[in-house]
């Protein structure tokens, strides 16, 4: 099948159902993301600061997703462990928008259910929680959930930190709230609709 | 005069409450002007993205259409932090990329009575605006207590120069911008191989290991070259260096002491203002002995420096800049 | 008057006719298009084959056609021929058109319906416009004998002496004071490792002293005028401050002048050469140059050291700038390439990691005449690595910097990795994508060193850092890869790493170009007339292109070039004149206002502004026939032959069915 | 006319080097594209009088496709930046005689560029049929939003139907 | 005596310009008068609609006939005295070309009505609108009605000869009477049929004293805005739309003389299809700029680009009036 380049999609060249798994990560992707355009060079995967922890390189899961392994792509850490210190981004010699696509593969693993280890989708939906409810992100209340749902057992050792911080005054107690908090929800309920239309 | 439109981000107000206070206190002798943008909010840091991709672009380009509600005498938004000048960026960016996005985005803004029109807006970080704007020479001129004898390491962290959309940078791996800056004030400024690798991010909530990892490359190798403090222009970069120094000490059983400032801190000291001023004493790895080099009361007479020895080996080319052939302040 | 006009439908086999009804589409022409004078319409199976030629021919004789359409295939494939028919049957080739039912029609359609409607409106279009046609003449121009070869690489020099040994005449220009070009400065080539020196020496003495060569070294072409046959060139012969009938070469001068300068041209940056100097030894001329940005007594005024000691007094510090004015009858382009700027991909550190060296550098580094006497050293010049890594593709297959292939830097690569290991025993890692060593004994090359024991390494390396994170690492260059075979990234400690740098096309091409007439393709390479069957001409009649200035290549395919070229050029001279397409504008003078409108948009200067009669005239043999100026006169005053804004109109009518009496819809 | 049955009728103009060959490559090639696109070849963009395209809409084309050399890449050498200058130039007079600027539109293709080409015909065919019929000069053309009631001093002489020439 | 050759003249919708430059031909106006009758000409002496349909066809030896169609009246009468003249002249921009009564084609006709009696200076409150025939104690009366937009004369009957201006210079007036005078005579012949006559060849730079280079145009601007103005250079050059080089000549370049640009009256050269077209393509090749853009940003110095190309010329062009204006209308 031949791949879905934007051009193809504008001329209607190309249906919903013909799309493989690697087009459909690249129309779910902002921007252009030239995921069609790898061609396995390793520059991601060499260029990663955090490739020793992932399960695949990037790169690999670039071939995965033309190989069509949904699943095996879902599952894997590798999206989870991207920090988005876009060294990859810059240095792809076919301009593939990596950490764009890792955005989009962490949130087709949500909706799927797929991921293997909870702390990264849990701490990113924490904070997006706390986001949609006072509009600003709230460290402290972020911190003690997520480490009380994740790391229990860490909690105390971390306590001289988190103590550090706030009697130096660098985490407020109470969370602050923007004013029109109606606006940005009104905006938001509608982006998630049309985010599901898309 | 310098006027911009201020997006602060969540973090100056807490955890990096002394990049706030030191940007105050030098704001008024580099005659900028920031205005804040009102009722701004969050701009997701790097977690909305991962889950919902409209309403991620549609929480940042809220702040973007307030911006251009606000302003009418300039049409800069200044990002002090760097996740924010990302996401501000990027959505600007992606919006006229991919001009469907665009359209949902403001659809959903217009929910909200909102409207953003992408490319309005110039979206640049503190540092850029400083060196490019404000310039080199005036922030010398500036300068009454030279931080000579200092030995900083800059650490530009990574979501500034990368991935550059607009072309501010004069590199996207070794950018120049800090350390002229901290040259221009007077710092003894090491070469820092690792200036833009990154400090782990959100992975010290998610994954402390893998984040103590990249702690540890990090500050070992500043201390490797010597340096007394690390500098720095991202509140991430700064929590994470700094708050979780120690952990990382622990996790790896080192015992690195490596204080982590605001570029702004030492640009107050360097303007003569007290370290109180400038948010000093509220970092976690105490920048008291570093700045002791300096004598933040007492200046210490700066020593001449020793003769390089000749060079006999084989000659060198130039260093490169995308800037080559320009001086340092291009925009 | 009405024009007596035969249509000829071609079947193709089955490759018009069966998507197209043509008898239906002839039928059609017949009936609808009689009034615009289409008295005969015929189909037939082949009307490129001779018999139907012949068809035509015969009805423009018996039945008196003054105008002729084929619908058949694209007029870039048989429109010669249907022309050359009609010139056999007395009536003028240019009142032949064809209407393109094939590529346009049969082959991008399938339903028959529509694609025979589309058929009808195109021939319609082709009647109207050939109504318009007038009958045209080639244009002959006489040849000047004599070549101008820009750039004294090797691709020029065989060039110049291909043409010379035919007994014709070659003014050789190089910009630098010696012809050599890059090869000059390699060490060994690949892949049977013969010495470039030893090979390329005697190519240049022997254009040096060549009877048919006038050799114009450290001068550059400045203007271009005229057109294929007649060029006249300007050529900038810049001061040597040295008296060439005088000088003797003997080197005096070089050794006692004290000023010691970088050399970033020949020795890359890597050595030094004095303030007066020939490149190399062996170089061709052997006078020097004097380099007045660098020199004592241009700068200070005081010095002289030269002149004082030189035994001939062949120094002039008067010397001028000199302009030569040259006719010649064709051009070849010879002017190479730059290398990548490899501090730009600024995570390989070189310009800031002292051990990180380019190609150029590596190539003067192992060479026995280079600064180091062929001594494989790292920066500080004297210790010998123990492990080097050779990094491929670096600014080339990558769209942050060139988005092509840079063709030699796979063979260059295994070719450092043979040196390196033959010099020094040192461990050899390549780190590459693609290996890429198609040609003649090219894979043999790389299976030889693969059986020395270079350690390949597949994956476009990430970084280079000194950086280190453990003992290991300390005191090292650290090469960040993944090794995509193996799937795991992984960091080599190396002491050298040299970077294959790709090729790009000179800093000035584009000028170069623009002076000479002709494009350069988006990368910046001078475009050639066809990339495959005409691969050294140019789209500007005369002016040839070789070697690297077309595109990236090795040794072997720019002397294959050189040799191409000059074939084309013995070709035009031997014919004495060359016809050219008389497709032009001309500036109706009576209308001309002389408002200056056109006198900016023509890049071949074929526009001229007589001041005299405030009025612009176009030079038929500088006019490329673009037609650009027509359609911008304001007055319409400009018109073009071949294809006027009467023939273009009308077949706007054509295509819309404009012309026929009753509209249908097709 | 409803859109989704009306065969839009185009008029493209291609460069003799670059885009003309790139559709002599889509027939090689046996890509099939929308068989809405007449061609005319010019020797080059340039050559692109706005005159072309004024007459071909004001006699029944619906659409008018300008195709050349990419920037840069020109036959001769830079002419067709000047196809773009009055390109740009008269699709802002288009929009001052009504006509939506989608209806004409300049595309860059190469000779190699067959399957651009080919895409970019049918792309264009498809926004053409989305605009509807553009009949200039007929009386029924255009979206019919007149909005008010027409004074009775205006009609419409029958005679007008046809404008003679 | 034979009698003397009949000469009409007539004024369609147009402002009445070039009755004024046929008089301001001085005492040539009395060679009128003494080498023809003057049989018809509403503005100059009374005359009624059915003596002209009384003359024989073809007794009017020339007839002048200025503005465009607008009306019925207007295309009866072109209709009328094109079967009673020999010589019938398009005179003078509108009905040549339509000229500025036609850039009401850039709107709908009943825009136009409503434009013009119910608008801020039209105080209309309860809408009331003419209509075309009133009954009065007398009978019907019917005024004109306005058609779907303005032509040029060529579009309505067929023309012998144009004379563009606006209005035509008094200076051509006078040798084109000459002429007619002489071929009545018989000591001159009549240029062949078609002609554009009292006009020159070229364009209007072709009479421009102004000094012309090589122009590359980084900014258009309004002849007001540039101070100071070189009064001896090219004001395209200067950045100026002037619309010279396309307009044809034979006024000797008057307004660019007076330091004011070109606007157009003349109309298009000789062979040219659309005038617009032609001025399109002048001001583009002037540009330097090669990004969109860059051009745009250009452009942006001619605020209203259609204006611009088609002050004079917008009925005569190819496209002849903007799309709402071809619409139908309905006539109730």
């Amino acid at each position: 099948m031949p791949q879905m380049t934007d051009e193809r999609v504008r001329a209607g060249m190309t249906r919903e159902e013909d799309l493989s798994l690697l087009n459909e990560v690249s129309m779910k992707t902002a921007g252009v993301s030239h995921l069609e355009m790898c061609i396995q060079c390793g520059t991601c995967g060499g260029s990663c600061p955090v490739a020793a922890d992932m399960d695949h390189t990037p790169r690999m899961l670039f071939a995965m997703l033309r190989a069509g392994m949904r699943e095996e792509v879902l599952r894997s850490n590798t999206p989870w462990l991207c920090v988005s210190c876009y060294h990859c981004v810059v240095r792809c010699p076919q301009e593939v928008h990596i950490a764009d696509v890792m955005y989009t593969l962490k949130g087709m693993a949500i909706q799927a259910k797929l991921y293997t280890d909870s702390t990264a989708p849990h701490f990113s939906q924490t904070f997006v929680g706390m986001v949609e409810t006072f509009g600003r992100g709230y460290e402290l209340g972020l911190a003690t959930r997520h480490y009380l749902r994740h790391f229990p057992l860490r909690l105390p050792g971390m306590m001289p930190m988190g103590l550090g911080m706030i009697s130096k005054g660098r985490m407020a107690i109470v969370p602050k709230k923007i004013k029109h908090m109606d606006q940005l929800t009104k905006i938001l309920d509608r982006a998630k609709e049309l985010e599901l239309t898309s | 005069m310098n006027k911009y439109l201020l997006y602060p981000g969540c973090s100056m107000d807490s955890s990096a409450k002394a990049y706030m206070e030191s940007l105050n206190s030098i704001v008024e002798p580099l005659d900028l002007h920031l205005e804040e943008i009102e009722d701004w909010n969050c701009c997701g840091a790097t977690e909305y993205l991962g889950i919902n991709l409209i309403p991620a672009y549609s929480l940042i380009a809220r702040n973007l259409a307030l911006a251009a509600k606000q302003t009418s005498d300039t049409r800069t938004v200044v990002a002090p932090c760097s996740a924010c000048y990302l996401n501000l960026a990027k959505a600007d960016y992606y919006m006229q990329e991919r001009p469907t996005l665009g359209a949902k985005v403001n659809e959903a803004l217009a929910a909200g009575g909102l409207e953003y029109k992408a490319g309005t807006l110039d979206v640049r970080h503190l540092i850029d605006v400083l060196v490019y704007d404000v310039g080199l020479d005036a922030i010398r001129k500036a300068v009454i207590h030279p931080l000579s004898g200092l030995k900083v390491v800059p650490y530009m962290g990574c979501m500034l120069p990368r991935p550059d959309y607009q072309h501010r940078w004069s590199d996207h791996e070794h950018p120049t911008e800090l350390d002229d800056l901290l040259r221009a004030l007077g710092a003894d400024v090491i070469d820092y191989p690792l200036t833009t690798s990154c400090c782990g991010g959100h992975m010290t909530q998610i994954g402390p290991e893998t984040a103590f990892e990249l702690i540890h490359r990090l500050v070992s190798d500043a201390d490797e070259r010597g340096a007394q403090m690390m500098v720095t222009v991202c509140p991430m970069c700064q929590m994470n260096i700094d708050a979780y120094q120690n952990e990382m000490n622990h996790f790896f059983g080192t015992n690195f002491h490596m204080p982590i400032l605001f570029f702004t801190q030492l640009m107050g000291l360097a303007f003569g203002r007290k370290p109180n001023e400038v948010g000093i004493g509220v970092e976690l790895v105490s920048a008291r002995n570093a700045l002791a080099h300096i004598g933040v009361e007492v200046p210490v007479t700066e020593e001449p420096a020793a003769p390089r020895k000749k060079d006999e080996g084989l000659p060198m080319p130039r260093r490169w800049t995308k800037h080559e052939g320009k001086k340092e302040a291009v925009k | 008057m009405t024009e007596r006009v035969g249509v000829y439908v071609c079947h193709c086999g089955s490759n018009i006719a069966g998507t197209v009804d043509v008898v239906d589409v002839a039928n059609w022409a017949a009936e609808k298009l009689g009034r615009q004078g289409v008295i005969i319409a015929r189909e037939y199976k082949f009307m490129c084959s001779s018999l139907g030629q012949e068809l035509i021919e015969k009805d423009i004789k018996e039945l008196g056609l003054t105008r002729v359409v084929v619908a058949a295939c694209s007029p870039h494939l048989h429109e010669k021929t249907f022309r050359t028919a009609a010139k056999n049957a007395g009536l003028n080739p240019y009142l032949v058109e064809l209407a393109s039912i094939r590529e346009q029609v049969s082959w991008v359609h399938s339903d028959k319906a529509v694609a025979t409607a589309k058929a009808k409106a195109v021939v319609s279009g082709a009647v109207s416009r050939v109504i318009e046609n007038r009958p045209l003449e080639e244009i002959k121009v006489p040849i000047n004998p004599n070549t101008l070869v820009v750039g004294g690489g090797i691709a020029g020099i065989q060039s110049a002496l291909e043409i010379a040994n035919a007994g014709f005449h070659v003014y050789l220009v190089e910009r630098e004071p010696s012809i050599g070009g890059h090869m000059a400065q390699f060490d060994k080539t690949f892949p049977t490792l013969d010495c470039s020196a030893c090979i390329l020496t005697p190519r240049m003495v022997e254009a040096g002293t060549h009877p048919n060569i006038t050799l114009l070294t450290w001068s550059e072409v400045t203007n271009v005028a005229g057109y294929v046959g007649n060029f006249h060139v300007t050529i900038k012969k810049k001061a040597r401050f040295i008296n060439e009938e005088l000088c003797t070469g003997c080197g005096i001068c070089q050794e006692k002048c004290p000023k010691k300068v970088i050399d970033d041209v020949y020795e890359a940056g890597l050595g030094y050469r004095k303030a007066v100097y020939t490149p190399f030894a062996q170089a061709v001329p052997n006078f020097p140059v004097m380099d007045k940005e660098n020199c004592t007594y241009f700068i200070k005024g005081t010095c002289k050291a030269c002149e004082k000691f030189c035994p001939t007094g062949a120094i002039d510090f008067n010397q001028q700038d000199e302009m030569l004015h040259i006719d010649v009858g064709n051009i070849v382009l010879a002017t190479g390439y730059d290398l990548f700027d490899a501090r730009r991909v600024s995570n390989y550190g070189y310009g800031r990691l002292p051990n990180v060296f380019t190609s150029l550098e590596f190539e003067r580094l192992s060479n026995a005449a280079g600064p180091t006497s062929g001594n494989i050293v790292l920066r500080d010049g004297k210790t010998t690595p123990k492990s080097v890594g050779v990094i491929h593709c670096v600014g080339s297959r990558d769209k942050n910097f060139n988005n092509y292939c840079s063709v030699i830097c796979c063979m260059q690569g295994l070719k450092f990795a043979h040196l390196v290991h033959e010099r020094t025993g040192a461990t050899v890692y390549n780190f590459y994508i693609d290996m890429r060593t198609a040609y003649k004994a090219y894979d043999e090359f790389y299976q030889r060193v693969l059986e020395e024991g270079t350690l390949f390494v597949r994956g476009k390396v990430a970084e280079v850092t000194n950086a280190a994170r453990n003992e290991r690492e300390k005191g090292k260059l650290i090469i960040q890869v993944e090794d995509t075979l193996a799937g795991k990234q992984r960091r080599i400690p190396v002491d050298m790493v040299i970077l294959s740098s790709g090729l790009q096309p000179r800093k000035d091409a584009k000028e170069v170009g623009k002076m000479f007439g002709i494009s350069c393709s988006m990368d910046g390479w001078f475009t050639e007339k066809h990339p495959k069957l005409d691969p050294v001409s140019t789209m500007t009649e005369g002016i040839y292109i070789v070697g690297c200035a077309q595109g990236p290549k090795d040794i072997p395919s720019s002397v294959a070039q050189g040799a191409a070229a000059s074939a084309r050029v013995l070709d035009k001279i031997l014919q004495k004149e060359v016809a050219l397409e008389p497709i032009k504008a001309s500036v109706n003078k009576e209308m001309c206002s002389g408002c200056r409108i056109c006198n900016g948009l023509c890049p071949f200067n074929a526009i001229a502004f007589i001041e005299d009669d405030k009025v612009t005239e176009i030079n038929p043999a500088l006019c490329q026939g673009c037609g650009t100026c027509v359609a911008a006169c304001p007055a319409g005053a400009i018109s073009g032959t071949g294809f006027s804004n009467e023939q273009i109109i009308a077949q706007i009518d054509g295509l819309l069915l404009r012309n026929l009496e009753v509209q249908e819809a097709v | 006319m409803n859109n989704e049955t009306f065969e839009p009728t185009i008029i493209g103009f291609t460069c003799n080097w670059c885009s003309y060959r790139a559709s002599d490559l889509a027939g090689t090639a046996r890509m099939k594209y929308a068989p809405n696109v007449r061609l005319i070849r010019l020797m080059c963009s340039g050559r692109l009088d706005p005159t072309f395209v004024l007459r071909a809409l004001s006699e029944g084309a619906d659409g008018v496709m300008i195709t050349g050399c990419h920037p840069g890449e020109c036959h001769y050498i830079e002419q067709n930046y000047k196809a773009l200058r009055r390109y740009l130039l008269l699709k802002r007079v288009l929009a001052g005689m009504g006509i939506e600027p989608g209806r004409v539109k300049l595309v860059w293709a190469s000779a190699a560029e067959g399957a651009k080409f080919a895409a970019e015909t049918t792309l264009f065919v498809e926004e053409i049929r989305k605009l509807g019929p553009l009949n200039w000069g007929r009386a029924d053309s255009g979206p019919q939003t007149v909005d008010r009631e027409v004074p009775s001093t205006v009609h419409n002489p029958s005679s007008e139907m046809e404008v003679p020439a | 005596m034979t009698a003397k050759p009949k000469f009409a003249m007539y004024w369609a919708a147009s402002c009445g310009g070039c009755e004024i430059a046929v008089l301001n031909t001085h005492e040539k106006i009395l060679d009128v008068d003494a080498n023809f009758d003057v049989v018809f000409w509403p503005v100059a002496m009374d005359a009624k609609y059915k003596d002209v349909e009384a003359m024989e066809d073809g007794s009017i030896l020339l007839t002048l006939f200025n503005g465009g169609i607008r009306n019925d009246e207007n295309e009866h009468i072109a209709k009328l005295l094109r079967q009673k003249s020999k010589i019938l002249v398009a005179f003078g921009s509108c009905a040549c070309e339509g000229c500025i009564p036609g850039l009401a084609n850039l709107s709908p006709v009943g825009d136009i009505v409503h434009t013009a009696f119910n608008t801020l200076t039209t105080d209309n409150p309860n809408e009331v609108y003419p209509r075309t025939s009133y009954d009065v104690p007398e009978g019907e009366l019917h005024i004109p009605t306005l058609s779907r937009m303005v032509r040029p004369l060529e579009q309505v009957v067929d023309v012998d000869y144009f004379m563009p201006g606006c209005p035509p210079e008094s200076h051509q007036i006078a040798a084109v009477i000459d002429l007619v005078i002489k071929v009545v005579k018989g000591e001159a012949e009549l240029p062949p049929k078609g002609s554009v006559i009292g006009c020159g060849d070229s364009t209007v730079c072709d009479e421009c004293p102004r000094a012309r280079n090589v122009k590359f145009i980084k900014e258009f601007k309004r002849i007001q805005d540039i101070a100071p103005i070189d009064p001896t250079l090219c004001l395209l050059e200067q950045g100026v739309p002037c619309n010279g080089p396309a307009t044809r000549s034979g006024c000797n370049a008057r307004c660019p003389q007076a330091g004011a640009q070109c606007i157009g009256c003349y109309g298009p050269a000789d062979g040219v299809l659309d005038y617009g077209a032609r001025l399109i393509t002048a001001f583009s090749s002037v540009i330097d700029a090669n990004t969109p853009e860059e051009i745009d940003h250009i452009l942006d110095g001619i605020p209203d680009p259609t204006g611009q190309v088609y002050r004079f010329n917008l009925a005569g062009s190819l496209l002849k009036a903007n799309r709402e204006a071809w619409k139908v209308v309905n006539g109730k």
